[in-house]
């Protein structure tokens, strides 16, 4: 029946190729910047270094694949009739249709589907066992580019993977990668020379380092970095995802390294590189896991000919979104494609729980390190090292981003258990970084640290559930931290690399542009509104969306009431340090009159970029959980997280419903926004205090409270404490490694060298050109034995025949006893 | 008065065989160390001509030992001229003397 | 009693048996021929002339003559599938297996003498006597590979040794050469002397000296199953040991291998170089078939004798081959080292015979898979392949040694530094034969050493003791690498010193000829084994 | 020309090309020089078109023909290739034809340089090709004499000490082979066939059950692995390497990184594991376990060095162990082979591995060559700063050093993070530490790249002689980058040949094993 009803329907025909033009068009913004990178890397070929070409190529890349994506997401709202913007109870049924209806028509082909639970009906009609109750629909294209490798049963491939958050992450991706570009291209105008004299590097001769300018490698890098991460979002697997994750990792290598010459640079580019590969390391656990038990990297169900292979989201979820979990909670039953237990010859398979588990936490581990997160938070503000649109774009708005876009995405493979792990990374990282960005007086590390801190807001968010919060924010987030860290370039160019905010002041006068985008950036990111009206920029939106999820989180599990306070407290925190940064930059009087001379309003290429981002940053959130982004974003949002979950694992922790209007996030909205804005007004007026009325004096605090404050300007004392508990064990164990083999495996060898010196003179020729080595082992016993064996040979020709005499009665002796009696 | 028995003959020989080693490996004179090879031979050679006398052997001991006699002067022959070699590097034919070659 | 019949036949007219002396006499050609050649060679120096041709070229033609003529012989034998023929009344044996050993022997003589022509050994006065001895000694040795009677045995021992002791001293003015002959006659006469009280005592109790013969009278002997209680038994084991003491002493085996440094050491690279060779495959000739007739079919007392006697050669094998590598290893002259290398091939080859031993001793297939008789040949094969690998490896290493003395006037291995930049051609074929000897594929050494090693592991299927043998061999090859290495490391790695005497050798020379085709026959029995090996296992087909 | 003639050429057409080289003047070095490029080009041609006939489907053996070369002992000169072999072969050609091209800087004596090398490219086209034991084992020490002499005469300062100690080791090894090779010899049909004693191994040979005792097995296996784990090298037998390494010339390096390496792991898996099931699965965790040691072992010890040529030589100690734990991951639960899919990838991932390994190691000397042929030092903590005086190189070396490091989309990363996947489904425990290489592999490859290139400036012996690559040089350097590359980007170009047979192999011993282990409850099996 439901093939009858689908065959004849209006949209018959249109999701597929809905599934193919999305996949180009996005296959394309990918690629394009790959291209860029492979034509500056090598532009000197055809150019001369004074050329700004370079550049111009990686904006159009960009540009163009930020109009495709666009266009995908345009495209997409048409096919999907916007379905996803409207009323969420009704679109969840109309788009399910649509899904539904075209991929029946589509699914043939086996390319590119939408998979849907009704058809997954329609494929296996004759087997109606379970009652069709209609879950939510999945609407999701997938595909493969091509494949790896296959291993008779299993299959590693390239494939793509697309729905509303994928697009949603590539404009946003691109849109501010393209401003980015934009103004990299006033921000690296003095790479544009034969002469580059770098004032931090002294030659051992004392001089000044100078070196060719390095504007074509620098748009060359950011390129690659466009690639890749774009590859992260696009991926259609795990292993895909690992990949490009690899490869983000290496394009924020080579970029905080850009100053290759710089010894603390390429230090925070192998720090950041390791301690990525650390987090890695737990990825790596967790793909192995999954890829053993469940046999495949696969997001999405694959079709191939008329069987479809289900992906990991459905063998985990089901198409109810339940874990199918044994009687006793220790096992966790694969499901397939149709609504089944999937089974492999007979028996059915299961992963234990405690795995699932394991599984999880190892691919979150990924996160942690991409994302800065506690324990590896430590590399992000060292990242700093390069040059300042780099930090806009890598480091604050898209990869260290990419951590929480993985939780997300893995969000179906995560068990309340795991959830609770987040939460928890979240919730201490939020507040460490916040009270270390408390201390710190380089303009830049501070945006440092409250990126690290905003990560923090998004895992939070995730581990309770508010996975559409923590997507929200991430958006808000890249726009106004992307926003703000460019106003800082802006400032720091202005200043002629001065960072250090303790000798600026009064900026506001001499470029005002910046100063007021700043501001922009400033009051989204502390999340201020007009008291009353829930009015404000963006940031507050998404921070109140993450506070209220929090909130419900801990009514429903008291025991963990800190997942809201934390994040409260820091609110305020936030908003103190950021205006505390943009008091000490823009307002006030000039502490350091000579840069205050200097310093000046930047070309209009540098500030168009900061102004589009402001709109962006006030504008981008509008509407709230109402409004057009939050919609899109939780259109792709999967099942289970709507409603309210009970753990079955060993952590007995209840997630919080929080779609419609009577879920548990909605009751606690307005409690939980009033205390966030609350907080945030706090921390807003004591910076104003402390900075701007100078009421109170901030030195008297720092002596009143030196211990922490020491405390906090050592960053925790992280680094120190990383650097004897993993960097010189390491050390110590490979110098261990090498004088094992040198002095042990080769002395085993070696012995007795010196003895075989001694032994005789010519034995010391043989020893020059033989010895060491098992070669000495054996060469000196056989030496001295063939020595010894010389005593025998006296040249005294009666003893010699004195020995055939003793050799026969020997030699009879020994006979005598063989043969038996 | 029984004839001579075999044993009687073997152990002749036995003897004469035991004193040419000993003499070989206890002369230092070159000409006495010969004589041992003499009487080594010769005490083999009682032995064939017993064993001819008393076995199954028959002839061939006997034809055997004459063949062996030539040899041994043969050999005795090369022998002396090598011995006398010999004397003339070292000027005496203790066979101590020669001992460079060794090791 | 063949003696009887042999007068009797000189004596009567009859025309059956005096053809039947004739055949013999046909037979033993080759033989005749180097005689022949001997005698032309004394006579020339009566009339004088060896002023005009030059002796060698008498030796040379005579050598070159018998080889023919055995070459013709085996492809005889090849034409009509004969049984073994036994000449001179069973004095000696005519068959492939003797008819290969007196080729090889031949084949060997004329590499010998060109070696000697080339290197200017002896000079014209002492030519004919020096020639003489050495076809004499050959003589002797294929009378030893022909022996088919205790006598034979000895006699062939004898006209081996006494040439050679005079070969040994032929340098008369030198010290050390005379120390060696003496040394050596005086070893050798002491051993011959032993092996013929063994001999006599072993024909004594057996009542004959026939080979054919021993294995049934053993069983008669051994009947009565008294082992060592049984006097005779006893003494039949004590002759056996003392003919070995013979044996040992020609193969240089420890603890009989005394005389073999200094004899070498003494004695000029070329004699050096035929002794190594030339007794030493006579000699195991001679132990193969001696012990091949005394294991007989292997039956009943036999298997047990057979066993014992095997499993004694493989001790005394191991403890040469080890004996000689480590002694080998600290030596600093190049001739008393090869006499060392010498000493351990003995022992490796010794293996085969011994594995031989063990193989015949067990006659059900219980054992083994596939078919048993083949084992014994096989053994055999890889021992004759050795022979004929060791002949050019052993050689070129001595021809070497010879031509580097004539110019050095040195023999001493630090003396060889860096003649590869001066004598390419040498240090590479050096290099050759040594790795051959370590025994390296493709170099021919490397075959030999296997298919011997192969017997090996196949006679452990009856002894756990051939095990250690096996090990014992593998371990040897491993030892032997350093002192080889050292050589080849010395001619081509280090460098010339600046005070070292300039040797000088035309590539297009006919002793570097000579030598490149010394050691291409090592690499072309590396590469092309089939031919050599067919004939091998041909020839071994005949003992059994 | 036809599949026998094809194969024979490739095998022996080095060494015939060695013997005109004795007309050369020893002063026409140049002529020399392209006579030997021409000579491992035409190879390197030759393999290729193997490649172009071979037929990825089919899993068997192709080509296969057999000579008779010693009648008596059964001992044939049979020559095929299959999915195993073949990329190992076109491997060979290519990294011949590249070190030939480094060999520039040979000076002594450089005839015999030629005529060495080019025998041991012959050797090794034998190992790689020869289907009998006996052949294999020729060839296998026929490569032995060349590289001692190519070692020990071109080396460095101690190369007599390193070359010898490399005869040795491998020598030890060869002669428990040949113990070997005699027992299966003779619990066969008296044969070397490898494949006729696979089946006998397997027990599907015609007419018989199988022979092979356990024991006998087991201790088959053990002297075979050793044999084998010399070459590889595993961690107990590294010590020769790193000499070898350092004391070797350049292109001697690249050729030993990239392909004598290689034939360790080839051994085990087209000897080792087929000849005798049992034993190997008797050994299998021990396999894995010591590969994973390596692993970590050759990287920590990587990091302690200051050598930078010692370092490039425990990295390939540390890449190697990637090899051996792939081949090992063979999973068995009473009798039963489980998930066989999970080991055949990581046989796959091994033989992944090996020519991965053998691109960027070769690379990885080749980038040290270069700089040492115009420094003449190998001290990591002289250099500094190469980046600014030779970007080109720089950059080409940061690739190279990144396919090393296993970063995705270079050759390195596929090997690794599959047998590092492969391995959860035999050990959980294994898999964790070998996964924990990755970061220890990122520690001392940017450690080093940090010390070697950034930085400022040179401060080292010699800054005058650092010059940009030339053109043969670069030539080098972009033919690895890009084979580099291309494998990364597209690793099923490297497995669709390889797949069938490997599927074939894990099917077959996984059903031996089986019979096997029938035989032992049945306890038919000595």
């Amino acid at each position: 029946m439901a093939n009858g009803s689908l065959t004849h329907t209006f949209s018959d025909g249109i999701m597929p190729e809905t599934g193919d033009i999305l996949m180009f068009l996005l296959t394309v913004a990918w690629l394009l910047p790959l291209a860029g990178f492979v034509v500056e890397v090598y532009w000197l070929c055809y150019s001369h270094r004074l050329n700004k070409g370079a550049a111009y190529v990686a904006v159009a890349c960009i540009g163009i694949g930020f109009l495709c994506s666009l266009t995908a997401l345009l495209y997409w709202g048409n096919a999907t009739k916007w379905a996803a913007l409207s009323e969420p109870e009704h679109h969840a049924h109309s788009a399910s249709h649509d899904a539904g209806h075209g991929e029946a028509g589509h699914s043939a082909e086996g390319h590119g589907e939408a998979r849907h639970e009704h058809d997954a009906h329609a494929e296996n009609a004759d087997d109606h066992s379970h009652s069709p109750t209609p879950a939510p629909a999945k609407k999701y294209y997938t595909g493969t580019y091509y494949e790896l490798a296959r291993f008779s049963g299993l299959r590693v491939s390239l494939d793509w993977y697309i729905d509303s958050l994928t697009l949603v992450m590539f404009t946003m991706v691109t849109f501010i990668a393209t401003c980015i570009h934009i103004f990299a291209i006033g921000y690296m105008h003095d790479e544009l020379t034969e002469e580059y004299e770098d004032h931090e590097v002294h030659l051992h001769n004392g001089g000044h380092f100078s070196r060719p300018g390095r504007f074509h490698r620098f748009f060359a890098y950011l390129s690659l970095f466009s690639f890749s991460m774009l590859g992260i979002v696009l991926s259609g697997n795990i292993f895909q995802v690992f990949i490009f994750w690899e490869l983000v990792g290496l394009s924020s290598y080579l970029l905080i390294g850009f100053y290759i010459e710089r010894k603390s640079a390429s230090t925070a580019a192998n720090k950041a590189f390791i301690m990525n590969r650390v987090g890695d390391f737990g990825f790596l656990i967790g793909m192995m896991i999954l890829w053993t038990s469940f046999g495949t990297f696969q997001f999405g169900d694959r079709t191939e000919g008329d069987h479809t292979h289900a992906g990991l989201f459905t063998m985990v979820r089901g198409q109810e979104g339940k874990l199918d979990v044994s009687e006793d909670g220790k096992e966790v039953y694969l499901q397939d494609a149709y609504g089944h237990r999937a089974e492999k010859n007979g028996k059915p398979l299961s992963i234990s729980y405690m795995l699932l588990v394991a599984a999880g936490l190892g691919v979150f581990a990924g996160s942690i390190g991409k994302s800065a997160q506690f324990p590896l938070q430590t590399w992000l503000p060292d990242a700093m090292e390069g040059p300042t649109p780099v930090s806009a774009l890598v480091h604050s708005a898209t990869m260290v981003a990419a951590g929480v876009y993985l939780a997300a995405r893995f969000y179906p493979v995560f068990t309340p258990e795991v959830l609770l792990g987040i939460a928890y990374i979240g919730c201490i990282t939020l507040f460490i970084a916040a009270t270390i960005a408390l201390v710190v007086t380089d303009i830049k590390r501070v945006l440092a640290y409250s990126t690290i801190s905003q990560l923090g807001y998004m895992m939070l968010a995730i581990g309770v559930a508010g996975w559409g919060a923590a997507l929200f924010h991430l958006v808000t987030h890249a726009f106004f931290k992307s926003l703000m860290f460019l106003c800082s370039g802006s400032v720091i160019a202005g200043c002629h690399h001065v960072q250090d905010m303790s000798r600026m002041g009064g900026l506001r006068h001499k470029m005002n542009i910046t100063a007021y985008t700043m501001l922009v950036g400033v009051i989204a990111i502390a999340g201020l509104a007009i008291p009353g009206t829930s009015i404000g920029l963006s940031g507050f939106y998404s921070k109140d969306a993450i506070v209220a999820s929090a909130l419900a989180y801990s009514e429903l599990n008291p025991g963990h009431i800190l997942l809201f306070i934390a994040p409260l407290v820091t609110a305020g925190i936030t908003s103190f340090y950021m205006f505390r940064l943009w008091f000490l930059t823009f307002a006030g009087t000039p502490r350091d009159k000579h840069v205050y001379e200097h310093c000046h309003e930047n070309p209009s290429i540098m500030t168009t970029p900061l102004l589009v981002l402001a709109v962006l940053a006030a504008g981008c959130a509008w509407g709230g959980e109402g409004g057009p982004l939050y919609r899109l974003i939780v259109d792709s949002e999967t099942v289970p997280a709507a409603a309210r979950v009970a753990s079955v694992g060993a952590a007995k922790v209840i997630l919080p419903s929080h779609d419609g209007h009577e879920s548990d996030v909605h009751h606690v909205h307005s409690t939980a926004g009033t205390l966030a804005l609350i907080s945030a007004i706090i921390g807003m007026s004591l910076a104003y205090l402390l900075y701007v009325k100078k009421t109170i004096d901030p030195n008297q605090i720092r002596q009143q409270f030196s211990g922490v404050y020491d405390f906090l300007v050592d960053k925790w004392r992280f680094d120190s404490l990383y650097e004897t508990m993993f960097v010189a064990p390491v050390h110590i164990v490979s110098a261990w490694c090498v004088s094992f083999d040198k002095g042990v495996l080769d002395p085993i060898l070696h012995s007795a060298a010196s003895l075989t010196v001694l032994t005789s003179k010519w034995d010391r020729a043989f020893d020059e050109t033989f010895v060491d080595g098992l070669v000495n082992l054996v060469g000196t016993v056989t030496y001295n034995v063939g020595n010894s064996l010389k005593v025998i040979q006296t040249g005294r020709l009666r003893q010699y025949v004195m020995w055939i005499a003793v050799g026969v009665i020997v030699l009879f002796g020994a006979l005598f006893t063989t043969i038996p009696k | 008065m029984g004839e001579v028995g075999l044993n009687a003959y073997l152990t002749v020989g036995a003897v004469l065989f035991v004193c040419g080693v000993v003499c070989m490996a206890t002369k230092r004179n070159g000409i006495g160390v010969l004589m041992g090879v003499e009487l080594v031979l010769n005490g083999a050679n009682v032995n064939f001509v017993a064993f001819s006398r008393f076995t199954s052997l028959g002839l061939d001991g006997q034809t055997i030992a004459l063949f062996v006699i030539v040899l041994a002067a043969a050999e005795a022959a090369v022998a002396l001229a090598i011995a006398l070699n010999f004397y003339n590097n070292h000027l005496t034919i203790d066979v101590d003397r020669g001992n460079e070659l060794q090791g | 009693m063949d003696f009887e019949a042999l007068f009797k036949q000189f004596l009567s007219g009859d025309v059956a048996q005096q053809a039947s002396i004739l055949r013999s006499l046909v037979i033993f050609l080759p033989e005749l021929v180097l005689s022949g050649s001997i005698v032309l060679m004394l006579a020339a120096r009566l009339v004088s002339l060896d002023r005009i041709i030059p002796t060698h070229w008498f030796a040379l033609l005579g050598a070159m003559a018998s080889f023919v003529i055995v070459l013709f012989q085996f492809w005889q034998f090849g034409q009509a599938q004969t049984a073994p023929v036994e000449v001179f009344t069973g004095l000696a044996i005519h068959d492939e297996f003797s008819i290969f050993f007196r080729g090889f022997l031949t084949f060997f003589l004329v590499f010998v003498i060109a070696l000697t022509v080339l290197t200017g050994i002896p000079d014209d006065e002492d030519a004919p006597d020096f020639y003489s001895l050495l076809s004499g000694a050959v003589v002797g040795m294929m009378l030893m590979s022909s022996a088919n009677h205790l006598l034979m045995l000895f006699i062939g021992i004898e006209m081996a040794s006494v040439p050679s002791y005079a070969m040994t001293g032929f340098l008369k003015g030198k010290r050390r050469s005379s120390e060696a002959a003496l040394k050596f006659v005086v070893y050798g006469a002491g051993a011959a002397g032993v092996m013929l009280f063994g001999i006599s005592l072993l024909t004594g109790i057996l009542g004959t000296a026939q080979f054919s013969e021993l294995a049934p009278r053993f069983q008669a002997v051994f009947a009565n199953h008294a082992g060592m209680q049984d006097p005779a038994t006893r003494c039949v084991v004590l002759a056996l040991l003392m003919i070995t003491v013979g044996f040992a002493f020609k193969l240089s085996l420890v603890p009989f291998h005394f005389w073999c440094p200094d004899a070498f050491q003494g004695a000029p690279a070329e004699v050096g170089g035929f002794l190594s060779v030339g007794s030493k495959a006579a000699a195991f000739a001679l132990l193969v078939r001696l012990t091949t007739s005394l294991a007989g079919d292997g039956t009943g007392a036999l298997s047990q004798l057979s066993l014992s006697s095997g499993l004694a050669l493989g001790l005394i094998a191991i403890v040469t081959t080890t004996f000689g590598n480590l002694a080998a290893y600290s030596q600093k002259n190049i001739k008393r080292m090869l006499a060392y290398s010498t000493i351990a091939h003995a022992g490796y080859m010794l293996m085969a015979v011994s594995a031989l031993l063990v193989l015949q001793s067990v006659q059900s297939d219980l054992v083994f898979q596939g078919n048993h008789q083949q084992n014994g040949p096989r053994a055999m094969e890889g021992l004759l392949y050795y022979l004929c690998v060791y002949l050019f490896m052993n050689l070129g290493a001595f021809a070497i040694v010879a031509l580097i003395r004539n110019q050095t006037f040195s023999e001493e291995i630090d003396d060889y530094k860096g003649l590869a930049q001066q004598v390419p051609v040498l240090a590479i074929c050096m290099a050759i034969c040594m790795f051959s000897l370590v025994g390296i594929p493709p170099l021919g050494g490397f075959y030999g050493k296997a298919f011997i090693f192969a017997s090996v592991y196949e006679a452990t299927n009856v002894h756990w003791f051939m095990w250690v043998v096996l090990a014992t061999g593998g371990l040897n090859t491993v030892i032997s690498l350093f002192y080889y290495l050292r050589v080849a490391k010395t001619m081509c790695i280090d460098a010339r010193p600046a005070d070292a005497a300039p040797v000088t050798l035309a590539a297009s020379s006919s002793p570097a000829l000579y030598v490149m085709l010394v050691s291409g026959m090592v690499v072309f029995l590396g590469i092309i084994i089939d031919p050599l090996s067919k004939v091998a296992l041909h020839a071994a087909h005949a003992l059994f | 020309m036809s599949p026998e003639t094809l194969l024979t050429c490739i095998v022996f057409l080095p060494a015939v090309w060695a013997i005109p080289l004795v007309l050369f003047d020893a002063k026409a070095k140049d002529a020399m020089r392209y006579w030997g490029v021409l000579g491992t080009a035409l190879t390197f041609a030759l393999t290729l078109q193997l490649l172009m006939q071979f037929d990825s489907n089919k899993s068997g053996m192709q080509f296969k023909f057999d000579t008779p070369w010693i009648s008596n002992w059964n001992v044939f000169f049979s020559l095929g290739v299959d999915g195993i072999s073949l990329p190992l072969v076109v491997l060979t050609g290519f990294v011949c034809l590249l070190s030939m091209l480094a060999s520039w800087s040979i000076e002594k004596n450089f005839k015999g340089y030629l005529m060495l090398f080019l025998i041991l490219e012959t050797g090794m086209m034998g190992v790689f090709l020869s289907l009998d034991f006996f052949l294999f084992y020729v060839f296998w020490e026929v490569m032995l004499l060349p590289m001692y002499f190519l070692i020990g005469i071109w080396g460095g300062p101690r190369r007599e000490y390193a070359a010898i100690k490399f005869f040795l080791y491998t020598l030890a090894g060869s002669v428990l082979m040949l113990i070997a090779m005699l027992m299966f010899y003779f619990n066969s049909d008296r044969s070397f066939d490898l494949l006729e004693l696979a089946k006998i191994a397997g027990g599907t040979s015609a007419g018989r059950s199988h022979v092979y005792g356990m024991s006998m097995q087991v201790a088959a296996f053990i002297m075979l692995f050793i044999g084998f784990a010399i070459k590889l090298p595993s961690f107990p037998f590294h010590t020769w390497l790193p000499d070898a390494h350092v004391e070797a010339p350049t292109p001697i390096s690249m050729i030993l990184a990239g392909v004598l390496l290689k034939m360790g792991g080839y051994g085990i898996i087209r000897i080792a594991f087929p000849l005798c099931p049992y034993g190997a699965q008797y050994a299998a965790y021990f396999l894995a376990a010591l590969g994973v040691f390596s692993i970590i072992y050759g990287a920590f010890a990587a990091m302690a060095q200051t050598d930078f040529k010692r370092l490039v030589a425990y990295s390939s100690v540390s890449h190697m162990g990637y090899v051996l734990l792939g081949i090992a991951v063979w999973k068995i639960v009473d009798g039963k082979t489980v998930g066989r899919e999970y080991w055949e990838m990581g046989l796959n991932a091994a033989m992944f591995q090996m020519i991965a390994h053998g691109i960027s190691s070769t690379g990885m000397f080749f980038m040290v060559g270069v700089l040492y042929d115009r420094v003449h030092h190998r001290d990591i903590n002289k250099f500094g700063g190469i980046a600014q005086v030779m970007p080109h190189y720089a950059g080409l070396a940061a690739v190279i050093f990144f396919a090393g490091l296993g970063l995705p989309g270079l050759c390195g990363f596929v090997g690794e993070v599959f047998s590092v996947l492969a391995c959860w489904n035999f050990s959980p425990l294994l898999a964790i530490v070998a996964a924990s290489g990755v970061i220890l592999t990122a520690g001392y490859i940017l450690w080093t790249m940090q010390r070697v290139y950034l930085g400022p400036e040179y401060k080292g012996p010699h800054p005058e002689a650092l010059v940009e690559m030339n053109s043969r040089e670069l030539a080098i350097g972009y033919t690895l980058v890009v084979t580099a590359i291309l494998f990364g980007v597209l690793p099923h170009l490297l497995f669709d040949p390889m797949h069938g047979s490997i599927q074939a192999l894990t099917q077959s011993l996984a059903s031996s094993y089986e019979t096997l282990y029938g035989a032992i409850q049945t306890s038919q099996l000595p």
